[in-house]
This record gives C-alpha cells, structure tokens and sequence, in this order.
C-alpha cells in the first residue's frame, strides 16, 4: 500500500489540532505560515497520487484490514487520477486563498485556518474514498466546516440567513444520502463501493434499489447545488469571506458530482445498465435544467459574490450533464472541465475580492468605472470570462470538447447547442460585469438586477497595515493562469478518457479492489476532438462578447426591441427571481420536491 | 412563495416521498432477519482477533476506526465553528455576576459532580469491553464540569476550565487520534493499523492500541462539550455593548 | 416481533409527533429530552447498549443544557 | 408486521421534516431537524436487529452467541454525533441571528433574495 495515500487527509487535520493545541502561545504569523505549509503539501502530495495511480488504481485499507473472500473489513481509499486531481484542486485552492487571506484574519485567532484545514481534509477524503458511509462523514465534515465558515460575518444579517440556509438544507441533504447509505446496507450488507456491486451483480433494479440511488442522488445534488437544490448555494456564497468563497465555488460543489460518478460506476452501474437510457435521460435534463436557471439568474444579479454563485449554478448544470451521459469520455471531460473551471472561479473570486479591499465594495453598479485603479483585478476577470467561455483552445475548452464528442457518441445532439447557451449566459454576464466595472462601460443603473446587501460589509474590517499588492494580485493571476493552461498538457483528453475507462470496467475494477488484481496498463486512447467542439467554443466565445455587450447597453436598443421580448420575459424573470425567496422553509419543501421528483423520475424510467 | 404555498408544496412532495420510501423498505430483509455479511464476520472474528469484548467499539476504533477520525473532527470542527459564531465583538463586556447559592447547594452540586467524574472516567475506561467509551464518557465528564457552573457560578467555573487550557486539549486529543494512526505508519504499517499487545481478553489491558484511541476521544469529546458548554455559558454572562 | 417493541415503537412514533407539534420553547425542551429518553429505551431494545448511551448523554443531558441556554438568551433573560 | 420499525424510521423522517419546513422559531426548527434525524438511528439499527440476538458485546456471553449487527451501531454512534454537532452550530446560527435581528422566526430573518 502507497504509504502517500492518506497524507491529504492527515496532514491537514493534523496541522489543524496542532495549531489549536498551541495557538494561543505561538506568534501571530504562525497560522498563516502552517497553513499556507500544510494546504501546499496536500497539493503535492495530491499530485503524485494522480502521477503514481496513472496506470492503476492505489487501494489504501486504513487499519490493514484487506478484505477477506471478497468482504471488505475496513474502510479503504480508492485513488484513481481523477480523483486525486480533484484533490489536488483543492488543495491548491486552499494554499491560494491562505496567501490572499494572509493578515485578513486576525481578529478570530487561528479559527479561520483551522476550519479551512479542516474542510481541505474533508474535501480529499470526500473524493478519495471508496467507502459509502466514509463518503457520508466526509459529507458532513465539509458541511460542519463551512456552517461556520460561512457565517463568519456573525455582525450582519445576510451571512446568518446565508449560513442557517445552508446548514439545513445540507444536513436534510445528507439525511437522504444517509438513508440510501441504510437501504444499500439493508440489502447487501456492504459499505465499500466495489463490494456493493458485486453483490449486486446481476440484481434487478427493484424498488429498493431505485430508490436508494434516488436518495444517494439527491443528497450529493444538494451539496452540488442541483436545480431544485440549489437555493441555499446562492445564499451562502455570496455572504461568505472571498478566501472561503474561491474554495466554496472553485471546488466543493463539483465535488458532490464527482461523487455522482463514483457511485454510479462501482456500486450501481450494473444493476442499471440494462436501463441507462432512461438514468441518462433524467441526469441530463436536471443538468440542462440547472445550467440554463443559473445563468440566467446570473444575469440578474448586481452584487459580484452573488453573480458568481449562480455562474457556479449554472456550470454545475453543465458537469450534472456531463456526468450523466454515463459515459468515460463524459466523466473524463466534466473532470477536465471542472478543474480548469475550478482555477477560473477562484481566480474570480480572488479578483472581485481585490477589488472589494479596494474599493469596500462589491457591487458592479456602484463599482461602474471604478475599477481602472486595479488593471490587474481587471485582467483576471477578462482572462477569467474567456475561459469560462470555452475559447479555443484554452481552460476549459478540452473539458467541454469531450462532453460535445461524448453527447454524440449517445446520439444527445441536442446537447451541444444548450450547453453552450449556457455558457454564453454565465461568461457573458462575467465579462459584462468586468466590462462595466473595469472599463467603465455600460449604464450607470440597471433596474432589472437584484438589489442586495453592500458585499464590502460582509468582508472583515480593514486590515490593519499594508499587504503588499502581489500577496493580492498573485495568487488570483496564478489561478487564471493555470485554470487556462491546463488545456496544454500534452495528451491530456485522451489519458483523462482511459482513466475514466477504468471506472466502466467494473470486474477489473472489483477485481483489483477486493481481491489486489493489478490490471495490465492500457495505452491512452488519442482523442482527435473534430471541428465540432472549436466551432462550438468560438460560437461560446462570440455569443459571450455579444452577451456582455447586450448586457451593458440594452437599454439603448431600439424601444421597439426593448419592449416586445422584454416584456415578454419580465414576468417570467420577476417570477423566478421571487421562487429565490431566501427563506429556509421554503428551501427544504424544494429539497422535499426534488428529491420525490428525481426518485419519482428514476422509479418511472429505471423499472 | 406564501406560507400556503409552501406548505402545499411540502406535503404533496412528502406524501410522495413517504409512498416512495415504504416501497423501498418493502424491499428490506424481514424485521430481525437480517443476514448482512459484514456484521456476521465482524462478529464471529473481533473477539478472537482484537481481544476487546465489545465489538461495537472493535468496529469504531479498529475496523473502522478511520471513520471515527472524521467522527472526532466533525465535533471538532462544529466546537471551531460555534467559538468562531459566538465571539464576541469589541464592544462587547462581560457582566461578571456572581450567582449567591447557598453553601449546601454548592456541597451537593460539588459532591454530584464528582460522582459524575467518577463515572465518566469509568465510562471511558471500559469502553471497549462494556458498552462506553470515550465518546459517552467525555460527555459525561464535560458535564461534570457544566454542574460547577450550575451549582456555582460562572468565575470558580472559568478558573477550572480557562479557554488555552481546553483548546489545548480539545487540539490535542483530535490530534493525538491522528498520531496514534501517524504511528502505526512510521511502524511501517497502515495508517491506524493496530499495533499495540492485544493482552488478555477481557481486562483494561488488552485490545492493543485502542485503548490509546479510546483516550484521545475521550479527550477530544470532553474539551469538545466543554468548551461548547463554554461558549454557550458565556452568552448569558454577556451583554451587547454599545458600540 | 414482541408486544414489548410494538408498543415502545408505538411510543416513540407519537413522541417524535409531539415534540414537533410543540411550539412553546420550555415545553419543547422537556418534549425533547422525553423524546432522547424514548429512543434510549428502544435502542436498549434494539440490543443497542452503546448507542442507548450516546442518546442517553447526548439527547437527554447535554442538548438540552444547550438549548436551555438558546432558550434564556432567546428570552432576553 | 414486520415492516413496521422500517415504516416507524419513515414516519419520523417525515415528521421531523413537517416540524422543520413549517417552523416559526429557529431552536424548534433545530429540535425539529434533529427529530429527523433520529429516523435513521431508528432504520440503521432496526435494519441490523436479529431476532433473539443479544448484544454485540461478548464480555459475559460465550463466544458464537447469536448477536445483532455490530456495524450499524458504530454508524449509528457517528450519526448521533454529527446530530449533536449540527444542532449545536445551528442554535449558535439562532442566538446570533436573534441578537443581531430580534427576530426568531426563520421566515423573517432572510434579508436577500432574487
């Protein structure tokens, strides 16, 4: 066993309750420094778990209980590249967000680092185990973590309702995962993924079965902030501290689909596949659902935190597609697409957190124009809405290739046109944003975009002395840098896509977890993406430009544009905006619906 | 969305859901004829192999010990996360009262507490041979301490339990769970692989490494309602200033 | 299946009720703590010792001490 | 009949989400949630009952007694613990959000929307 397997996890807990244990005798820079220590090993560490797994998988049984005649005594790891890269991703989301917040959190002592650790231990093990109810502690760890991350500005109003929003609906979230975890176990006397699908290799998908999935399903699509899950996602991250937002929107939540994947395959991609059709229909339409919902709401927002919250909505409609084509070149692709993606928002978040500390605000109205002092902040944000686009060949575009190839393969040649739809939206309105407050274009009011609480309150008080600029700009830059360079890795599609391979291949895959059958090295499959994907990211491209610029300047069309289709959409909007009540009651009835909704759909089309 | 709304909502979806989960549970082994693998093994092996009589506590410090690791950090970090919700702003100053109790309140409230010491203490220390441990334990021993402040007031209850003090525990016992798994890996083994001498079944000294695990928690779970208790506490010794 | 669990089953489903149907906060916490009493009853039954324990020290002391505070401080106390 | 604790973890499951959608006072809601969240100690462990089984704990039992299902009730433990924690860094959301607004009613509490 690969003696490197659980250090993201230990490490950071460890240096956690170190820094608790000491942190009222140590100087005042010593979390900072621990920190910014311990979040930068798990990335490394991280990374050689995606380079030392590229052939095979690494299974970690924690306590050396191997299993016996195919029962599995402990809990175990399973390390496969796409999950120690998500890993990775989190840990290099934290190290950056630990050097922007450097000084920024002295009021509170080390409870800012210690959390933040702690939610970094939570986040790898999350991806990394392949152990179901592992999964659900791991589930609740991040959530415990962000409860008070989240609420951190307890002197104002929004962060609470923020907060007290997410923690409901996350815990009534994992209650349904923990009542899966309980069907699964009822039925087959198992917790590890793998044995889970042995054991019910060649079951019917019967009403347990099905509605077992259903509830793992909504459970993680709560943490992922899924349409009609998504209603706390939008309240939390817009009040949370920037450093915790970078970390929050960059990752957390594609975690949750992530985990969509890698309970599908092992455990319950047998059961199913005589029905996939009808699982792939369901998932993909919950994505396009979502991806659409959250750019649009995007496009309503004012308040920058809140705007990118609901661009996080709308690119978790988009990987929810991805992962529910059911297919490796769709996993390997939404996992492309999320890294990349991941580096972008955080770099994002970081820029719009530049600017607050400047300026003390985050409102792209009140900020119109006021942004030419920050041409950094300013670069990032332009450099970060192309990505997002999908601007051949860069960030994401290899993600979303792979996703535009494999919605072919299944013959959704529907599915191109709508994602891209959704990407205009979310980039346009990024780039929109960046356009009016950066290069002061655009009206100076728009009265159509959701007026919220000054952001700039929300954000600790001034931080006492000066932080030298490249402590800011450094790490935002970083990100944007990697999140679109990611694309170049040489061979990149086509490694993703045989390591997605070997979570189809469920009997090499149980072989090799249950009983250590190392299965012979494949050789990565070439991926030629086609003309498809490069015409269908310059049309992403463009439309985002266009849609920024409609944004700015829509009040100066014709009158007669303005009021046919504007009126038409008014009412629609002003309905949807007002389903966004901030109300935690109405949030869990929607958790309620959609969890009946979504395991309704998968009893009617599964069986 | 009104209250109506909402409430109509809720209940066409629950009903769903419940009709959904009773077709579910339909599909369930029989009430009391379960026949699921893994508890069966665990079972008929935890004894021989663990040497600890009780075989929920082989299962939550041994086989699935690393479970547990998230289990003391969720507690952790949700006692991190209260102290970080309820700080207290500048602004903020304490109102110092002191509670008057008569001196044989204070005798009894003394007197209990200690008895609930005593018993915490056995509770932790026989965990993993009778039903116990560090997690039932340490709460009844951060209990103990909640009755000082009960039947005392609030200044004699901060001079036991000053704030670095719990924090140093509460970061120690957390991470001395981790240690002890750190351990087994420098030894070459899997991390929180067992490495102790299982001893005799039966006794204090036996089950390995743990009873080492089992004193950690327990540490971790009494600062951890200890300085929940304290937080809370706090609050009502506490008014909003002016600024 | 004994009459012994039937009616503490039968016990707890209408306990579970009443705690929710509870809105005046001091007798909520006592309907809590009734309720935490209830489950440690069925978990012994169950053949639950440890977890009969946890919800003893949890459920019936340690969170409503807890929220008795919530419940003075709610109060302006 | 022998559904009927499966069905009992449904009702309080149900029950605990009526109380917590319906709530007019956060510390209910909380109490409410961790109603609902005791319908899975309830099906976890009444998934891992035997009949006639006796404890998982062979201390004054002969090795081979017929037990209960040991697994469960180390999840179940895990479970009782994030209840607690979550409830506790709840009432700590209600405190604040009652010292800072005056207002204990989750509906009025929301400051943001749209």
């Amino acid at each position: 066993m690969d003696v490197l397997v659980p250090l993201p996890v230990v490490i950071p807990l460890l240096t956690a309750a170190g820094l608790t244990a000491t942190g009222h005798f140590l100087g005042r820079r010593a979390d900072d420094l621990a920190g910014i220590a311990a979040a930068a090993a798990t990335t490394v560490i991280s990374t050689l778990l995606v380079l030392r797994s590229l052939d095979h998988d690494l299974v970690y049984w924690f306590g050396g209980w191997t299993p016996r005649h195919g029962i599995a005594l402990g809990v175990a790891f399973d390390v496969d590249p796409l999950s120690a890269v998500l890993a990775a991703l989190a840990g290099a989301l934290v190290t950056a967000s630990f050097v922007f917040a450097w000084r920024y959190f002295d009021e509170v002592g080390t409870l800012f680092h210690v959390l933040m650790l702690v939610f970094l231990a939570a986040m790898t093990g999350f991806v990394l185990s392949g152990d179901i109810f592992n999964m659900f502690v791991f589930f609740e760890l991040m959530s415990v973590c962000v409860f008070g991350l989240v609420g951190y500005a307890i002197e104002h109003r929004a962060p609470l309702q923020g907060a007290i929003n997410f923690a409901v609906t996350n815990t009534v979230g994992a209650l349904l995962l923990l009542f899966g975890i309980a069907l699964v176990y009822g039925r087959t006397g198992a917790l590890n993924l793998v044995q889970i699908g042995s054991v019910l290799q060649g079951s019917r998908p019967d009403g347990l079965l099905v509605v077992a999935f259903g509830l793992l399903l909504a459970g993680f699509l709560v943490k992922a902030g899924a349409v009609p899950f998504h209603f706390w996602l939008s309240d939390a991250y817009a009040v949370a501290p920037i450093p915790v937002c970078v970390v929050l929107s960059g990752v957390m939540s594609d975690l949750g689909l992530h985990a969509v994947g890698r309970i599908y395959w092992p455990a319950f991609s047998g059961v199913f596949s005589a029905n996939a059709d009808g699982l792939r229909g369901v998932l993909v339409g919950a994505g396009v659902l979502t991806a659409l919902l959250g750019g649009t709401m995007a496009f309503f927002q004012r308040d920058l935190k809140r705007l990118l919250a609901f661009v996080t909505i709308g690119h978790v409609g988009i990987f929810l597609a991805g992962v529910g084509l059911l297919t490796a070149r769709g996993l390997a692709g939404t996992t492309l697409y999320v890294l990349a993606d991941g580096f972008l928002k955080g770099g994002l978040f970081l820029a719009v957190g530049i600017l607050v500390r400047r300026a003390q605000d985050g409102d792209e109205l009140r900020l119109r124009g006021r942004g030419r002092r920050a041409p950094m902040a300013g670069l990032a944000f332009l450099l970060g809405g192309l990505g997002l686009a999908g601007l051949p060949p860069f960030g994401t575009f290899v993600g979303s290739a792979l996703i535009i190839r494999s919605a072919g393969d299944v013959g959704y040649d529907w599915l191109p046109p709508l994602l891209t739809a959704a990407s205009i939206l979310t980039a346009g309105t990024v780039l929109r944003a960046g356009a009016r407050i950066f290069l002061g274009w655009g009206d100076a009011d728009d009265p159509s975009l959701s007026h919220e609480p000054r952001a700039a309150d929300e954000e600790p008080e001034k931080v006492p002395g000066r932080v030298s600029p490249p402590l800011l700009f450094g790490p935002a830059l970083a990100l944007i840098v990697v999140g679109l360079g990611l694309a170049f890795t040489p061979g990149l599609a086509g490694r993703a896509t045989q390591w997605a391979q070997r979570f189809e291949n469920r009997p090499a895959h149980a072989a090799e977890v249950l009983r250590g059958v190392v299965p012979p090295a494949a050789s990565a499959p070439a991926f030629h993406p086609g003309a498809a994907p490069y015409v269908y990211g310059a049309i992403s491209t463009v439309g985002a430009v266009a849609f920024a610029l409609f944004g700015l300047y829509r009040r100066r069309l014709p009158t007669l544009l303005q009021r046919g289709p504007g009126r038409l959409a008014a009412g629609p909007a002003a309905r949807l905006k007002a389903l966004h009540s901030g109300i935690v009651g109405d949030y869990v009835a929607w958790v309620t619906f959609g969890a009946t909704a979504l395991t309704g759909l998968l009893a009617l089309t599964l069986r | 969305m009104t209250r109506q709304t909402r409430i109509g909502l809720f209940a066409v979806s629950a009903a769903g859901l419940a009709a959904l989960l009773l077709w579910a549970v339909a599909g369930l082994p029989d009430f009391g004829h379960y026949r699921g693998p893994y508890g069966k093994v665990l079972n008929s092996v935890a004894v021989g192999e663990r040497h600890a009589t009780n075989v929920v506590a082989a299962v939550t410090f041994d086989y699935r010990g690393f479970d547990t690791l998230g289990e003391e950090f969720i507690l952790f970090a949700s006692v991190m996360g209260v102290a970080l919700l309820l700080r207290h702003e500048r602004g903020e100053r304490e109102r110092l009262t002191t509670r008057i109790h008569s001196d044989a309140v204070r005798l009894g409230g003394a007197g209990f507490a200690a008895g609930l010491l005593a018993l915490g203490l056995y509770v932790v220390a026989h965990g993993y041979l009778t039903p116990g441990g560090g997690f039932q334990g340490g709460v009844v021993l951060a209990s103990a301490f909640a009755l000082v402040y009960l039947a005392g007031d609030y200044r004699s209850y901060r001079a036991l339990a000053p704030i670095p003090a719990i924090d140093f525990a509460e970061g120690a016992g957390a991470g001395g769970y981790a240690v002890v798994g750190v351990v087994s890996l420098l030894l070459g083994s899997a991390f929180l692989h067992n490495f102790g001498p299982l001893g005799t079944t039966g006794t204090l000294a036996s089950a390995g490494s743990i009873p080492f695990l089992n004193i950690a928690s327990a540490l971790e779970v009494s600062a951890a309602f200890l300085l929940l208790f304290t937080e809370f506490l706090e609050e009502l010794a506490v008014t909003p200033g002016d600024g | 299946m004994i009459p012994l669990q039937a009616a503490i089953m039968g016990l707890v489903a209408a306990g579970a009720l009443a705690v929710v149907l509870t809105r005046d906060l001091v007798r909520l916490t006592m309907a809590s703590s009734f309720y935490a009493l209830l489950l440690v009853v069925l978990f012994l039954v169950f053949q639950a010792p440890d977890v009969a324990l946890s919800e003893l020290v949890v459920g019936a002391v340690g969170f409503p001490l807890v929220i008795v505070v919530a419940i003075v401080l709610q109060r302006g106390g | 009949m022998s559904y009927l604790p499966y069905a009992l973890a449904v009702w309080i499951f149900a029950v605990g989400l009526y109380g917590v959608v319906t709530s007019r006072n956060l510390i209910h809601l909380v109490v409410s949630l961790t109603v609902a969240q005791s319908s899975t100690y309830v099906l976890l462990l009444s998934i891992g009952y035997v009949n006639r089984g006796t404890a998982p704990i062979f201390a004054d039992v002969p090795k081979g007694t017929r037990a209960v299902d040991p697994v469960v009730q180390a999840l179940t433990l895990t479970d009782v613990v994030v209840s607690v924690t979550v409830a506790s860094l709840l009432l700590a959301l209600a405190l604040q959000a009652q010292k800072r607004t005056g207002k204990t009613d989750p509906d009025e509490v929301a400051a943001m929307h749209g």
